[in-house]
C-alpha cells in the first residue's frame, strides 16, 4: 500500500503511458514519444555519472552512437541475431566506457569535461571517416526492427512503443533502487566531496568508473533501441550537438534528480515538435531559456519543485520548533 | 607504538614540508602535533593517511607498512581523520553524512540494489545503527536530520568527528578540531576526546590552542619547518628551550595566547 | 491511409491560406506554406527538409521550387482530375538534416495531412523514411543523387534527380583531353564527395589516367584549405577534382590558382560554375578549363526560360539546379495525378509518373528528362560546361 | 615550390588564428573561470561584423576590423554582465550550460538575419600573390602572420606593462587580494570579455579572407581552441600563443606526414595523449 | 575617524558577528584581540567592504560606507592586509608593490616614494625585488603583504595577525614597524593573538569573543584585566 502511496504521481503517469496507445492511433504522435523515451533513457545514462556522480561527461553522444552503430553493424553487417547483437552492443559499449574511463577519469572538473568532450568528438570523426566499417557520412540503412521475443513481436509502432517504455520504467526502476541505495549514498559522496569521500575509506576511482561504465551502458542501451526503432543511423547521432541537446533535456529537466531526465526530454522533444512552424526561430527561445533556467532555477524543473516542497516542508517544521520551543542541541553524551 | 613513522619526508617541488621525521603514536593515548603555521602538520597528516604519496621514509601502522597505500585503503585499516577546514557534505544531513562513513565496512554493490539482497538490507541497517551510536557519542542525536549547512560550527566540528568514528577506526587524526569555535565549547570536545580514548581509540590530534594540548596530550611532537624539533610530555615541551625558540615564543613578548 | 475515415482531399477551399486543415485529430497547427485556388479540393503535399540550422539554405531552396510551382498551378485555377479541379497545398517541416527529425515529420505529415506525397532532399532523411513509406503509403520524392535510394525495393520512391554517375565520364575524358592524365582529387567529406570519389578514381584510371593525389576534404569546417592544396599540388596533377558547396569551392580553385596550379578542374556537380564566378567575383583566370554541371541559367532554353526570370524575380538570386528540380516535379505529379486519376493514393500515382512526365507543357520543361525509370529514378539528358577563353560554354555528352 | 617550406608557413598562418582565439579562450578561462563554449559564436559574429561593416556600410576593410572588434567585444561584456555575472557562485556545470546557451542563440540570430549561406569576404590584400624562397602566399596571409604576432606583442605589454593589464594579471591570481589594492572587480571581468570578444573578432576578421563567412564557421575553431587552453595551461597567455602554433604546424606536417583525412583528429589525440599522461595539464601548476 | 554601530554580519546561517559596536579616532592605534574563529577577521572584513552587513551601520569619516565595494573604500584610504596575506604569488615582488599603488597609480612620484619606504623598512624585500612572491618564506611573505597594504597612502590600515606564523624575532620586527607607521600617522587597526605584544605597542583595545565585544579599554586596563590575563596572555 504505502510504496503505492509514496510513488503515486509516477504511478499515475505509468498508466497514463500505457493507455496513450488505446486511447490514439496517431502514428507520430507514438512516434515521438518512443523517441522522446529512448533519448532519456541516454540522458538517464548521464544523469548518473555527471548528475549523482558529479563528473560532468560530455562523451555520452558517442557512447550512443557506440550503441547504435554496434547494434546496427551486427545485425546488418554480420547477421548476428537480433537479440544476441543487442546484447553484444551493450557489451561493447561497456567496454568502451570502462576503457576511456579508466584514462578520462584520471583527470578531473573543467579538465574531464573537456577530455570528454574530445573523446566523443573523437568517436564522431572516427565514424565519420572509417566509411569501411560505419559506412562514413553515408550512414548504416536496413537496421532491423526488435526481433521477436517468442510471440512477441515489434514490427507495429504501438509494440515498439512498449518495448521501449518496458525499458525506460526498467531503467527509471534501475536509477531509484541505486540511488536510494549505499551505492546512490557512495555516489553521492564522490559528488560532494572527492577528498572526504577518500578519507572515509571509498575508493573514489573505483566508484567514478563504476558510475561512468553504468552511465555509458544505459546511454549504449539508448542507441541500440534508436538503431533498431529509426533503422537507419548517420553519423550526426555523435556529434557535438546531439550531446549538447541530451545536456540540454538534462539540465531542464533537473541535473541529480530521479525524474528531471525523463521530464527534460519529454518536455523539450514535444515542445520542439509543437514549436516546428517557428523553425530557426526556436533557438532564439531555447537559447536564452536556457540561460535563465540555469540563472534561476539551476535544478531544473524538477529541482526547482522538490526546492519548493522543501521550503514548505522547512516553514511548517519552524512553525512546530517554534511552539515547542525548547533549545539544547546537545549534552556532551556520556 | 601503533604508528611509527621512519624519515618521513615530503616534498612539494623545491619545499620539504616535511623533512625526514620520525614519529611514534602510542596506542590508547593521545598525542598531539604542534609548530608554528607551515610547520608542516597538516602535511605529516596528509602523508600518514595516504593523501599525498611519500617523497621517502615509511609509514608502519600495527606492524604493517602502509607507506604506499592510497587513502581508502588506509581508512580501511582503521585510521580515521579530519580535515583542518571542516570538510563535511554540506548539503546533506548530518545522519546522511554519517551514514555514509561507514560504508567502506559495507560490501554490499550494484547488484545488491537492483535486487534488494538480504545482505544490502542488513548493510542499510548496519549502517545506519552504527550512524546513530556514533552522533550519539559525540552528542548530535538531536541534529541528526538537519542539514550540515544549518547546523553550527561546533556542531560541524563533533559531525565531523562523527563521520570518522563511523569508519571504525583504531586511531583518529584531528586537524586542529578546536579552531573556530570559542572556550566553553573546546572544553565539550577535549572532553569528547577524552572519552574516545575511554573508548579504546588512540587520537593524535594538531592544536595550536596550547591550553588545551597541555591539558589533555599524553604525548607531545614539535614541527617546525618541516623537521621534528622535540618531543615530549607537556612538561618537557613547556620548558623545552628549542621549543619555546621556534614555537610558544621566547621572551616576554611572546608569552603565547591560549 | 483508408480507415482513418478521412481523405486526403480535406476541404473546398476559400482561396485563403488553410489555417491547418480542420478535421486533423489533433487540431494541431501546422504550417501551411502556399495559398489554394478557389473552389477547387485540396490536396496537401508534404516537405521535410532542413529549413533551420546548417543546412537551411539548400533546404529553402528546395522549398523554393516547390512553392512557385504550386503558386503557378493554384493561380491559374488548379490541375483537374477525373472531372474535378484540384489545387496543391504545401505543408513543410523543419527535420534540421537529422533522419530521425525526417522520420517524425513524415509519420506526422501522414497523420495529420494525410499527405500522399512528401518531399525529402537529403539521402538520411530519404533512408529513414523508406522504413515505413510503404506500410503508411506515402509517396517518398526523394532529391538525392545517391543510386541506392532506388535500389532498396522500395516502390513508393521517386528519385529526382539524375545519379551522379553519368557525368563521370564525360567529364573525364574532356580533361584528360585537354589537361592531362594526372589527377589529384581532392572531393568533399561528404556522402555525394565519397560517391563521386569512388566512382571516378577508377574511371579516370581506367581511362588510362592516374589518380596522383586523393584526400577529402570538409569543405564546411575546416579553417583553411591551403595545406590541402600544397599536398595535392606537390604531385603535380594536370586535373584537379574539387566540390562542394559552391563557395568553399570558388576558395580552393582560388587558392590552387594562387599556389600556381594551371590545370582544369573537374568540378562535383554539387558546385555550380555560376555560383563560384560569382563568389570569385568574376575571375575568368581562376576558372578557365573546368568542367562541370551546366548552372541552370546558362543553360536557357525554351523549357526554363520562363522560370528562371521568374524565380529571379522573386526571390531575387539565380535558381539552382535543386529548385528547378523541384519545380519540375511539381508539374510532374499534378500531370501524373490527372493521368492516375487519383490524388490518393501514392500506388496509383507513382506508377502513372512516367505518363504525368509525358504530359508536362513544354514550357516547363526546366530540364531535359527522357522518362521516370522503372524503379522511380528519372532519367535526365545531360550536358557539361566547360569554362573555355573564359567563357562558359554547354557541350552535349555525345560530342 | 618547396612542399616543406610551404606547409610550415601554412601552420603559421593557421597557427595565428588558432592563437589569438585561444588567447580570448584562456583569458575569461583563466581569470574568471568560465568555460566560454560561446567563443566560438563570438568569432562567428566577428566574421559577420567584419564581412557587413564592408558590404553593407561600405567601411574599408581596417576601420571595418576595428568596428567588428568594438562589436563583440561589447557582446562580450554583455555577456559577462547578464549571465556570467550571475552565475559566478553557482556550480561548475552551470556557466557551461549558460555558453552553450548563447552559442545557439547567436548562431541562430546570425542565421535568421543573414541566412545560412556561406560569403566570401574579399580585402585589398586577397589577390595580392608573394612569392619567396619557394613558397607562394598572399598578402592576406603575411598580413594573419603579421597582424596576429603584432597583436600577442601588444597584449602582452599590456598585461605586463600597464596598470589596467596587470590588474587583469592580478585578478586571475588572488581575486580578493585585487580587491583589496583597490581593483574593481565587475570593471575588470568586462574588460576581460571585452578583449576576449576582440580577439575572437579580430581573429576572424583577418581569417575570414582566406576561408569563408558562414554561421557554423566557429565550431571547429573553438573545439580546438579549448585542446589549446588546456596544453597551454588555463589561463596562460603564452601558453596560449605557444600551443596555437604547436597545433598549426602539428596540422599542416600531420597533414602532409600522416594523413590528411584524420588532420581534424590530431588536436584532439594530442590532447586525450597529454591529458592521459599528464591528467592536471602541460603546464600544471602544483597540486591543489 | 571610523565608526562601527549595531553590525551584524551572517555567513549563511551563522552569525558571525553580533551587534559590534566600536570606534578608532584618527591616529590612534587600536587592537582587537580574539581567539581563533572569535570574528576578528570578519571585522575586518565587513570594513574593507569584502563582506556585507546583515544589519547596523559603518562610518568612516563621517560617511556611511556599509556595503560599499572594496575597490571603493581602498580610494577612500583604507588599506587592509589580509588574512592568508593574499598576494599575487606568479608576481615578483616589486609587481605586488605596484599592484598595492593601483589606487595612487597617476602620481608615480608618490608611488616611488612609498616604495622606498617599504624597502627602508622591509630591506629583504629590496633585496628579493625580482622574487616571485610565492617563492618567498611566510616571513617574507607576512613583510610583502604588509608593505603592499602601505602602497596605496592609506589614512587606515586594517593588518589581520601580522605576526601569524613567524618567527619571535620577525614578530618582534613587525611590531615594531607597526609601531613606526602608526608613527608615521596612519591610523592602524591591528588583529592579535599575540596579546601581550600586541597590547604594548597599542593606544586601546577590544577583546572579541565568539561574534560579540566583551571587553574594551585602554592597552594598561586590558593588560591588567584579569580575565583577559587568564583568556589571552596567559599567567
Ligand atoms: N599541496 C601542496 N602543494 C604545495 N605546497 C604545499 C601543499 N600543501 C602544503 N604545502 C606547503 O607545505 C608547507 C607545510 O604546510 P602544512 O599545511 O603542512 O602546514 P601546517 O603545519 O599544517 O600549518 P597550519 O598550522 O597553518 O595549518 C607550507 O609551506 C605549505 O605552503
Ligand atoms: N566564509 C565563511 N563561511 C562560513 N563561516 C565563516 C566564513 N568565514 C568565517 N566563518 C566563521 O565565522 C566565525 C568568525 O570567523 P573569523 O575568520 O572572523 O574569525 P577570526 O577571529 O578572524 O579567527 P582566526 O583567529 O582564526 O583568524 C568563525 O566561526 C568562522 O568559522
Ligand atoms: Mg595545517
Ligand atoms: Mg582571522
Amino acid at each position: 500500500m504505502s510504496i503505492f502511496k509514496r510513488n503515486a504521481t509516477p504511478l499515475i503517469f505509468l498508466l497514463i503511458a500505457l493507455v496513450v496507445p488505446f486511447v490514439t492511433d496517431n502514428q507520430y504522435y507514438l512516434y515521438i514519444l518512443t523517441l522522446a523515451f529512448i533519448w532519456s533513457i541516454a540522458v538517464y545514462g548521464m544523469n548518473l555519472i555527471s548528475g549523482y556522480t558529479g563528473q560532468l561527461s560530455l562523451a555520452h553522444a558517442g557512447f550512443f552512437a557506440i550503441g547504435a552503430y554496434a547494434l546496427g553493424l551486427l545485425t546488418v553487417d554480420a547477421n548476428v541475431p537480433y537479440w544476441f547483437a543487442f546484447v553484444l552492443a551493450l557489451v561493447i559499449t561497456t567496454v568502451a566506457g570502462l576503457l576511456i574511463g579508466l584514462i578520462a577519469l584520471r583527470t578531473k572538473t573543467h579538465y574531464f569535461a573537456i577530455y570528454t568532450l574530445c573523446v566523443g568528438y573523437i568517436i564522431y570523426l572516427v565514424i565519420y571517416q572509417w566509411d569501411e566499417l560505419t559506412g562514413g557520412v553515408r550512414g548504416l540503412i536496413g537496421i532491423e526492427p526488435p526481433g521477436a521475443i517468442g510471440p512477441i513481436t515489434f514490427d507495429s509502432a504501438e509494440s515498439n512503443y512498449y518495448l521501449v517504455l518496458v525499458f525506460l520504467v526498467l531503467t527509471i526502476v534501475f536509477m531509484k533502487f541505486i540511488a536510494e541505495s549505499l551505492v546512490g549514498r557512495t555516489f553521492a559522496a564522490i559528488r560532494n566531496s572527492e577528498e572526504l569521500a577518500q578519507t572515509i575509506g571509498i575508493n573514489t576511482m573505483k566508484q567514478k568508473l563504476l558510475s561512468f561504465v553504468i552511465s555509458a551502458f544505459f546511454a549504449g542501451v539508448a542507441g541500440a533501441l534508436y538503431a533498431s526503432f529509426v533503422q537507419f543511423i548517420g553519423p550526426e547521432i555523435s556529434y557535438t550537438m546531439t550531446m549538447f541537446d541530451m545536456l540540454t533535456y538534462l539540465i531542464v529537466g533537473g541535473i541529480g534528480t530521479l525524474y528531471g531526465p525523463l521530464v527534460g526530454t519529454f518536455l523539450i522533444v514535444t515542445l520542439t515538435q509543437s514549436l516546428q512552424f517557428m523553425e530557426e526561430f526556436r533557438m532564439l527561445i531555447f537559447g536564452p531559456i536556457l540561460v535563465l533556467l540555469v540563472i534561476f532555477y539551476p535544478r531544473g524543473i524538477v529541482g526547482g519543485i522538490q526546492m519548493w516542497k522543501a521550503k514548505r516542508q522547512y516553514k511548517k517544521n519552524q512553525k512546530l520548533a517554534k511552539q515547542a520551543s525548547n533549545a539544547s542541541t546537545y549534552g556532551g553524551g556520556d | 607504538m601503533l604508528i611509527e613513522t621512519k624519515d618521513l619526508t615530503k616534498a612539494f617541488g623545491g619545499l620539504t614540508a616535511v623533512d625526514n621525521v620520525d614519529v611514534g603514536i602510542e596506542k590508547g593515548k593521545i598525542t598531539a602535533i604542534i609548530g608554528p603555521n607551515g610547520a608542516g602538520k597538516s602535511t605529516l597528516f596528509n602523508v600518514i593517511s595516504g593523501f599525498y604519496p611519500t617523497t621517502k621514509g615509511t609509514v608502519v601502522f600495527n606492524g604493517e607498512d602502509i607507506t604506499k597505500k592510497r587513502a581508502f585503503n588506509v581508512a580501511k585499516l582503521g585510521i580515521a581523520r579530519t580535515f583542518q577546514t571542516t570538510n563535511l557534505f554540506e548539503q546533506a544531513t548530518v545522519m546522511d553524512n554519517v551514514i555514509v562513513g561507514h560504508r567502506l565496512r559495507t560490501k554490499s554493490g550494484v547488484f545488491d540494489a537492483l535486487l534488494r539482497t538480504p545482505r544490502l538490507k542488513r548493510e542499510e541497517r548496519e549502517s545506519r545503527e552504527k550512524a546513530e551510536e556514533v552522533l550519539a557519542f559525540v552528542g548530535l542525536t538531536k541534529e541528526s536530520n538537519r542539514l550540515v549547512s544549518d547546523i553550527s560550527q561546533e556542531a560541524k566540528k563533533r559531525a565531523a568527528f562523527a563521520v570518522a568514528l563511523a569508519t571504525d577506526p583504531e586511531v583518529v587524526f584531528l586537524d586542529e578540531p578546536a579552531a573556530g569555535i570559542n572556550p566553553d565549547e573546546t572544553d565539550g570536545l577535549t572532553n569528547l576526546m577524552r572519552k574516545m580514548v575511554d573508548h579504546g581509540l588512540t587520537v593524535c590530534l594538531i592544536e595550536h590552542k596550547m591550553q588545551m594540548i597541555m591539558e589533555i596530550a599524553d604525548h607531545i611532537v614539535v614541527l617546525n619547518q618541516g623537521e621534528k624539533i622535540a618531543e615530549g610530555t607537556p612538561e618537557e615541551i613547556q620548558n623545552n628551550d628549542t621549543v619555546i625558540q621556534a614555537y610558544l615564543g621566547g621572551g616576554e613578548d611572546a608569552a603565547d595566547a591560549q | 491511409n483508408g480507415d482513418g475515415g478521412e481523405s486526403d482531399v480535406t476541404e473546398e477551399a476559400e482561396g485563403t491560406p488553410a489555417p491547418g486543415a480542420p478535421g486533423d485529430e489533433g487540431g494541431e497547427e501546422v504550417e501551411v506554406d502556399t495559398e489554394v485556388a478557389e473552389g477547387t479540393e485540396v490536396v496537401d503535399i508534404g516537405f521535410s527538409g532542413p529549413l533551420s540550422g546548417a543546412g537551411a539554405y539548400y533546404g529553402n531552396n528546395t522549398l523554393n521550387g516547390l512553392t512557385m510551382a504550386i503558386e503557378e498551378i493554384n493561380e491559374s485555377g488548379g490541375f483537374e482530375v477525373d472531372g474535378e479541379m484540384y489545387s496543391f497545398n504545401l505543408v513543410s517541416l523543419d527535420d534540421q538534416y537529422l533522419p530521425d527529425e525526417t522520420g517524425a515529420n513524415v509519420r506526422r505529415l501522414v497523420q495529420e495531412n494525410d499527405t500522399p506525397v512528401i518531399f525529402v532532399p537529403h539521402s538520411g532523411g530519404t533512408y529513414a523514411t523508406q522504413v515505413f513509406n510503404e506500410q503508411d503509403e506515402v509517396l517518398l520524392a526523394s532529391y538525392s543523387s545517391e543510386p541506392e535510394i532506388t535500389q532498396q525495393d522500395n516502390d513508393l520512391t521517386w528519385r529526382i534527380p539524375p545519379t551522379y554517375d553519368k557525368y563521370i565520364e564525360p567529364f573525364s575524358e574532356y580533361q584528360m583531353e585537354r589537361f592531362g592524365t594526372d589527377l589529384a582529387m581532392l572531393p568533399p567529406n561528404s556522402e555525394f564527395g565519397m560517391d563521386w570519389a569512388e566512382a571516378l578514381a577508377p574511371a579516370w584510371e581506367e581511362m588510362g589516367g592516374n589518380v596522383v593525389h586523393e584526400s577529402s576534404v570538409d569543405y564546411a569546417q575546416d579553417t583553411d584549405f591551403y595545406t590541402l592544396l600544397t599536398n595535392a599540388l606537390a604531385e603535380d596533377p594536370d586535373v584537379l577534382f574539387v566540390g562542394g558547396s559552391s563557395e568553399p569551392t570558388a576558395q580552393v580553385m582560388a587558392q590552387a590558382r594562387e599556389q600556381g596550379f594551371e590545370g582544369g578542374f573537374l568540378v562535383m556537380d554539387q558546385a555550380k560554375l555560376d555560383e563560384i564566378d560569382n563568389v570569385l567575383g568574376g575571375a575568368p583566370e581562376v576558372i578557365e578549363g573546368s568542367v562541370g554541371v551546366p548552372p541552370l541559367v546558362d543553360d536557357v532554353h525554351e523549357g526554363n526560360e520562363q522560370f528562371i526570370s521568374d524565380y529571379q524575380d522573386t526571390f531575387d538570386a539565380d535558381p539552382g539546379s535543386e529548385a528547378g528540380y523541384h519545380y519540375y516535379s511539381v508539374y510532374i505529379l499534378a500531370e501524373a495525378m490527372a493521368a492516375a486519376g487519383e490524388t490518393e493514393d501514392a500506388h496509383a500515382i507513382r506508377e502513372s509518373l512516367d505518363e504525368g512526365l509525358q504530359q508536362v507543357d513544354d514550357d516547363k520543361h526546366v530540364y531535359e528528362v527522357s522518362e521516370v525509370d522503372e524503379d522511380g529514378g528519372m532519367v535526365t539528358e545531360l550536358r557539361m560546361a566547360v569554362v573555355e577563353d573564359g567563357e562558359v560554354e554547354l557541350v552535349d555528352f555525345d560530342d | 615550390m618547396d612542399v616543406l617550406a610551404q606547409q610550415l608557413f601554412n601552420g603559421l598562418t593557421i597557427g595565428s588564428v588558432y592563437s589569438l582565439v585561444a588567447l580570448g579562450l584562456t583569458l575569461v578561462y583563466g581569470i574568471l573561470h568560465v568555460p566560454n563554449f560561446a567563443h566560438g559564436a563570438l568569432y562567428m559574429v566577428g566574421g559577420y561584423a567584419t564581412l557587413m561593416s564592408m558590404t553593407l556600410l561600405g567601411m574599408p576593410y581596417f576601420v571595418a576590423m576595428l568596428a567588428a572588434v568594438l562589436v563583440v567585444g561589447g557582446i562580450g561584456v554583455l555577456m559577462e554582465r547578464l549571465v556570467f555575472n550571475q552565475l559566478r557562485d553557482s556550480p561548475p556545470i552551470h556557466d557551461k550550460i549558460a555558453a552553450i546557451g548563447l552559442l545557439l542563440f547567436l548562431e541562430t540570430l546570425i542565421r535568421v538575419i543573414w541566412g545560412a549561406d556561406y560569403r566570401s569576404m574579399t580585402t585589398p590584400f586577397s589577390e595580392n600573390i608573394v612569392s619567396l624562397l619557394g613558397i607562394t602566399v598572399t598578402s592576406q596571409r603575411i598580413l594573419i602572420v603579421v597582424a596576429a604576432i603584432i597583436a600577442m606583442i601588444v597584449l602582452q605589454l599590456f598585461l605586463k606593462k600597464t596598470m589596467v593589464g596587470a590588474s587583469i594579471i592580478a585578478m586571475s591570481q588572488d581575486r580578493e587580494g585585487a580587491f583589496l589594492q583597490g581593483i574593481n572587480a565587475n570593471r575588470v571581468a568586462m574588460l576581460t570579455f571585452f578583449i576576449s570578444g576582440g580577439l575572437a573578432a579580430f581573429a576572424a576578421a583577418i581569417n575570414a579572407p582566406i576561408n569563408l563567412v558562414y554561421p557554423d564557421m566557429g565550431h571547429l575553431v573553438i573545439l580546438k581552441a579549448f585542446v589549446i587552453v588546456i596544453i597551454g595551461g588555463m589561463g596562460s597567455v603564452p601558453g596560449a600563443i605557444l600551443g596555437g602554433y604547436i597545433l598549426g604546424f602539428s596540422e599542416s606536417l600531420g597533414a602532409t606526414f600522416i594523413s590528411a583525412e584524420y588532420s581534424d583528429i590530431i588536436a584532439f589525440v594530442l590532447l586525450v595523449i597529454i591529458l592521459t599522461v599528464k591528467p592536471q595539464g602541460l603546464f600544471a601548476k602544483g597540486a591543489h | 575617524m571610523l565608526m562601527l554601530n549595531d553590525v551584524s554580519v551572517r555567513y549563511g546561517m551563522y552569525e558571525a558577528l553580533k551587534d559590534v559596536s566600536m570606534n578608532v579616532d584618527a591616529g590612534e592605534l587600536v587592537v582587537l584581540l580574539g581567539a581563533n574563529g572569535a570574528g576578528k577577521s570578519t571585522i575586518f572584513r565587513t570594513i574593507s567592504g569584502l563582506n556585507k552587513p546583515a544589519k547596523g551601520r559603518i562610518e568612516w569619516k563621517g560617511k556611511s560606507i556599509a556595503g560599499a565595494p572594496a575597490s571603493n573604500l581602498v580610494k577612500d584610504g583604507i588599506g587592509h592586509c589580509p588574512e592568508g596575506r593574499k598576494l599575487f604569488p606568479d608576481m615578483n615582488v616589486s609587481e605586488n608593490l605596484k599592484m598595492g599603488s593601483y589606487v595612487i597609480k597617476r602620481n608615480k612620484k608618490e608611488v616611488a616614494e612609498t616604495m622606498e619606504r617599504v624597502y627602508t623598512l622591509f630591506p629583504i624585500l629590496e633585496e628579493k625585488q625580482k622574487a616571485s612572491a610565492g617563492s618567498l618564506s611566510g616571513g617574507q611573505q607576512q613583510m610583502l603583504a604588509i608593505g603592499r597594504a602601505m602602497m596605496s597612502r592609506p589614512q587606515l590600515l586594517l593588518l589581520d595577525e601580522p605576526s601569524i606564523g613567524l618567527a619571535p624575532l620577525i614578530v618582534e620586527q613587525v611590531f615594531d614597524v607597526i609601531q613606526e607607521i602608526n608613527r608615521g600617522g596612519t591610523t592602524v587597526l591591528l588583529a592579535e593573538q599575540n596579546a601581550n605584544a600586541a597590547l604594548k605597542i597599542a593606544d586601546r583595545g577590544y577583546v572579541i569573543e565568539d561574534g560579540n565585544i566583551v571587553v574594551e579599554g585602554d592597552s594598561e586596563e586590558l593588560f591588567s584585566n584579569d580575565e583577559v590575563r587568564k583568556a589571552y596572555i596567559g599567567a
